[in-house]
């Protein structure tokens, strides 16, 4: 099958710093891909890229077969993508953010509707109850006329969660969702993802430090280390068997910490 | 259509400086002062009626009239070559001297500009870049006994503080101040100050019209200014009925213009 | 000196109608500059260079510039070329343009306290700038620097003055020129001091309570 | 009316003399209310009520008079009861004091703006308060807000003209006075605007220069 | 053995919110005590009452056999304590803080050196001696003349345990000092605590979320909800048969997560 995300020969640079390095990455489609590694090796870089929110020095990435960030000029070549072009793409992401990114003065209901009406057009109507259904498939029934600032963290992630899921994206990106989180409300974020990947046709890349959800979620795991994929395959082979140093000493200290 | 008939019509705007005694609005909302009651008997007798005045700072006159924005000025505006450039004048209405105002009493015995330069310590106030400031240094006030202000606020409040020892302005505004508040906040005038450096000076105050932006505003203005001129004198002349509305501020027969306005403006209008 | 009650009292309507020239002045050039202040604000935000440069260029001159010297170029050389504004708006002109150059720097500080997460979530939802800025940005940014704004309004409250220059008296000026009649100053200055005051006070409760409602709802 | 370069050749020195004194005063002026600000936001922002309410109040007060009233009074009135103090220094000491107290809301903004945290850490380290304030508070609190002070050091170069009211002639009083006794203000009022734009931008980039230097040390 | 600290039916109040809830705990010298518990339940309440960061509304402490917040009048009765009195208790207690605070104009040897200088009166040839040792100590050697900025959380939070450390406290509080850093740097944090631990002779209570790292390192595990100490003893007792209700939910949570 096409893969529906494509790195080819990727580099982002920030100044100096080298942050992805001629990255290649293929992700086919409904496959859930965690990825793992020290800080600084460039996975949220992956996640920011894929959501346009930075741009490329190098290479191309395709998304559902399309090049994002540039685009096919009339003569076949590809020249840099416009704004129209650039929000077409975009519109099959959706993503989620370590710190929720809420938008704090919009009620949970509020959050999930105002994308929908504004970008895809939905009636308010139609938006708000899909918004409510959205809330309720989260486990937030109760609480969508709430403000963020009266939610707990774990409940804003699953807002932030159910806003993306709004605009019915083809692909989900998970930025550390959970590290921002008291401990006893990990897990019912989790839960949530948990539940999207097995009830939903979604591509999901993940960005985590969970070992053991990564291990039980996904199809597949990456280790990133210096802008590179220093180590991927299935979570049992990367986590029990890790062939690179690198990812020995990390899974050393990152479970030693526990 | 001439002036006079478009002045009929729509309407004449006079700025005026808002100072007695030339120009200045009464509690109850009119407008008098010496320069209003010519300009309104001048303009009745021309048959304008619509006035409006337009108090502005004395500085912004001029550049008023020059922008078009008034028609013209009723402050007591000295005749000078310079102003000519700028405006047209009518005849003076009245020549006068300098004064200031001193303490009551007048404790250090101060007459003139001369007494202020004699005197040791003693400081005169003027106002930033007036005619009194000219006059003062030209009859040998040297520049560190001069102090410059901004108002007539600040002058008087000068005196009153011991921060100067005068206060000049021109002979008439000091009698109206003399005449008024005098007695209430304790200031006296020095008198009349009417030689300088040995000659005799007098500052000659007219109505100014603004001259338009062309040539051809130019010739209306002037053909208005000289019907204007043509009745000014009249009213002027003895039993003309300009010496009882000006006694009512304190102008006498000492006041009454030496020169013309020809002889004033030398090569201008 | 003594202060005369009764000469208050006949000063005191005089005044009080010069003071709503004081507040038309300053309310209309506060909603003047506190618009115009918001567009150069998120002018100056955008990415398009020349735009944004072309905007810095202009507060930096107009605040650079007295307004004195804004309002005199206005009111006394614009004629020149054929321009004539009459007084009121020529004042609430300049001060308006004057002032939403300082609003520009409220509002921009406003701006940057925005977390970049807003703007990422609001990219990566698909908004578009203008959404951003109007559903998302804005309704941020704009709340918490209300009561810096308030500041530039009892600020232009105590400049309007200066619009003696151009012929509009306003209760300040108004009570100067009843001094310099009577040479009284205490009475009709004490009378300015307390509007001012009330003036103040009263605009600075209202800001206050303005930006409370602005934020109340979701504080 | 045309341009003439031969007259502004003629009026430039005269004005650049004045500018002197413009400098003067706004660099007094500001020396005073930049150290006077930070003290009072200091007092206010300490536990002691009593300290934090008068410091309010005299802030408050000081913020709704316009400065005239307060040159004024200085100048003219105090020497009533036998003070007298010479027209530059009763300039900058109401020009110093009247803006502290902006300046103060601009410190008070950088106090804010310290994290609770740092507070904790220096009191959990046993710190006196005077400690904290010199050592830990201030180095943080000054540095970003020197801009929002370079500010008011440019709007104090703007209000100068105002120390006319007692006597002190400035650039701009000095391009007025050359005005009325020629009727050609273009000229001295353009060196002046153009004298103002110089200051402004040489001192914004000053104290520009001055908060990176402050900051970039551990930026 | 008396106890060094003694919290005696103490209790604290925000407005409406009783926080803390006639409180009383007793720490042994040289105990080392773990605080753990659901968000909100008052953990960070104890260390800061114990900093003198907040002022209690009921009850009283004692520290090293002196009560703090109250100091003892010439008559013998306790009267409310001044500043010069909180300053020699407060002498006695250590506090590192989970986002750290360090100084952020000073470097790690400046952050070190300043209050043993302004506060103890040490000559600054002497504080600096003794600040570099500690950094030496904590594994920084080599970052002495580094600003905050130029460090990684891992290392902030060691400098900030050296700064502490350099008033030579009695006794150091410890809250959340890992959950604000990268997973693969907690270890070294950790590190540095264990070693202090079996060094030093030092009194520690810790509020942590590491709950392996609690089981190794404490003598005691408080288990605290709603402002009580819902259960208490020895690791293994609270961990492996937890008997509270309360703390089993919460164990469950916590482990899950993972
Ligand atoms: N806007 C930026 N400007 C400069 N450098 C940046 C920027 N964003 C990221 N970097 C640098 O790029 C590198 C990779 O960043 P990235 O956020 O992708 O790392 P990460 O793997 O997500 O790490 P972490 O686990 O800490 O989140 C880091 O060294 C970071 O400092
Ligand atoms: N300054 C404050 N004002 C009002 N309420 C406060 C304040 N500080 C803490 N609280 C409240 O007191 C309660 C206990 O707070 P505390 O910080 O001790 O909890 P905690 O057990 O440390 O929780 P966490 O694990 O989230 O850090 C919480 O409900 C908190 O919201
Ligand atoms: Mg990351
Ligand atoms: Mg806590």
């Amino acid at each position: 099958m096409e893969p529906i995300i494509k790195f080819d020969k990727v580099t982002k640079r920030y100044g100096d710093l080298t942050v992805l390095d001629r990255l290649d990455l293929d992700v086919a489609p409904n496959e859930k891909v965690s990825i793992i590694g020290p800080s600084g090796s460039g996975k949220t870089t992956v996640l920011r890229l894929l959501m346009t929110l930075e741009k490329i020095d190098g290479g191309v990435i395709h998304v559902d077969n399309e090049p994002m960030t540039h685009m096919p000029s009339p003569g076949g070549t590809l020249v840099a993508a416009n704004e129209a072009y650039l929000r077409r793409v975009r519109g099959k992401i959706g993503m989620v953010f370590q710190h929720f990114n809420l938008f704090p003065h919009m009620t949970a209901l509020g959050n999930c509707a105002e994308a929908p009406i504004r970008v895809l057009g939905l009636s308010k109507d139609e938006a708000t109850g899909r918004a409510a259904e959205l809330l309720e498939m989260v486990g937030l029934a109760d609480k969508i006329n709430h403000y963020p600032s009266q939610l707990s963290g774990g409940q804003q992630q699953r807002v932030a969660i159910a806003r993306s899921l709004a605009m019915r994206p083809k692909i989900m990106l998970f930025d550390e969702v959970t590290s921002a989180l008291d401990p006893e409300v990990i897990g019912e974020v989790l839960e949530v993802i948990r539940s999207l990947a097995t009830e939903h046709n979604l591509t999901m890349l993940m960005v985590t430090h969970q070992i053991g959800f990564a291990r039980e979620f996904s199809d597949r795991i990456c280790f990133f280390s210096d802008g590179r994929i220093a180590e991927q395959g299935a979570p049992c082979e990367i986590l029990d068997n890790p062939r690179n140093e690198r990812t020995q000493q990390f899974l050393r200290a990152v479970l030693h910490a526990t | 259509q001439s002036l006079k008939e478009k002045y009929r019509n729509e309407g004449v705007v006079v700025g005026l400086a808002g100072y007695a005694p030339y120009g200045y609005k009464l509690i109850d909302g009119t407008f008098t002062g010496e320069q209003v009651e010519v300009v309104k008997h001048v303009l009745g007798k021309m048959g304008i009626n619509k006035i409006s005045y337009k108090v502005m700072s004395f500085g912004a006159l001029i550049p008023g009239m020059v922008a078009g924005r008034l028609n013209m000025a009723a402050a007591g505006i000295y005749i000078r070559p310079k102003r000519c450039k700028a405006v047209l004048f009518s005849q003076p209405t009245f020549g006068q001297g300098a004064a200031y105002v001193v303490k009551k009493g007048n404790p250090k015995n101060l007459h003139n500009f001369k007494d202020i330069a004699k005197t040791e310590g003693a400081i005169l106030a003027v106002l930033a870049g007036g005619t009194e400031y000219t006059l003062a240094k030209k009859d040998g006030v040297p520049e560190e006994k001069l102090m410059q202000i901004s108002d007539k606020a600040a002058g008087i409040g000068a005196v009153l503080a011991g921060r100067a020892d005068g206060f000049a302005l021109s002979a008439l505004a000091i009698a109206d101040i003399a005449r008024t508040a005098g007695d209430l906040i304790g200031v006296e005038s020095s008198g009349g100050i009417t030689e300088i450096a040995g000659e005799t000076y007098q500052g000659h105050g007219a109505i100014a019209f603004s001259k338009g932006q062309t040539e051809a505003d130019l010739k209306a203005a002037m053909i208005f200014r000289d019907e204007f001129t043509a009745i000014l004198k009249g009213y002027l002349a003895a039993g003309g009925g300009y010496a009882e509305m000006a006694g009512r501020w304190g102008f006498t027969s000492a006041e009454r213009p030496s020169k013309t306005m020809k002889e004033l403006c030398g090569s201008g209008l | 000196m003594t202060f005369e009650w009764d000469y208050l009292m006949e000063v005191l309507p005089l005044i009080a109608q010069a003071s709503l020239v004081t507040i038309e002045a300053t309310l209309g050039g506060f909603a003047l500059a506190a618009v115009l202040g918001l567009l150069l604000a998120v002018l100056r935000s955008l990415r398009f260079a020349p735009v944004r440069v072309a905007v810095s260029v202009f507060i930096e001159a107009v605040r650079s510039t007295p307004l004195l010297i804004q309002l005199f170029a206005l009111y006394y050389i614009l004629p020149g070329i054929g321009i004539i504004i009459p007084a009121m708006a020529c004042g609430i002109l300049a001060l308006g343009v004057h002032y939403s150059c300082y609003c520009a720097e409220v509002y921009r500080a406003g701006l940057d306290n925005v977390p970049r997460g807003q703007w990422e979530a609001a990219t990566s939802l698909n908004f578009t700038t203008y959404d951003t800025f109007t559903r998302i940005v804005l309704p941020q940014a704009v709340p918490p620097v209300v009561p810096a704004l308030g500041n530039y309004l009892i600020t232009m409250f105590k400049e309007t003055p200066i619009l003696l220059t151009i012929s509009i008296i306003e209760m300040m000026s108004r009570a100067l020129i009843i001094g310099k009649d009577t040479f009284r100053y205490t009475e009709p200055v004490t009378v300015v001091g307390v509007l001012f005051l009330l003036f103040s006070l009263t605009s600075a409760w209202g800001v206050r309570r303005f930006g409370a409602w602005l934020t109340g709802r979701w504080g």
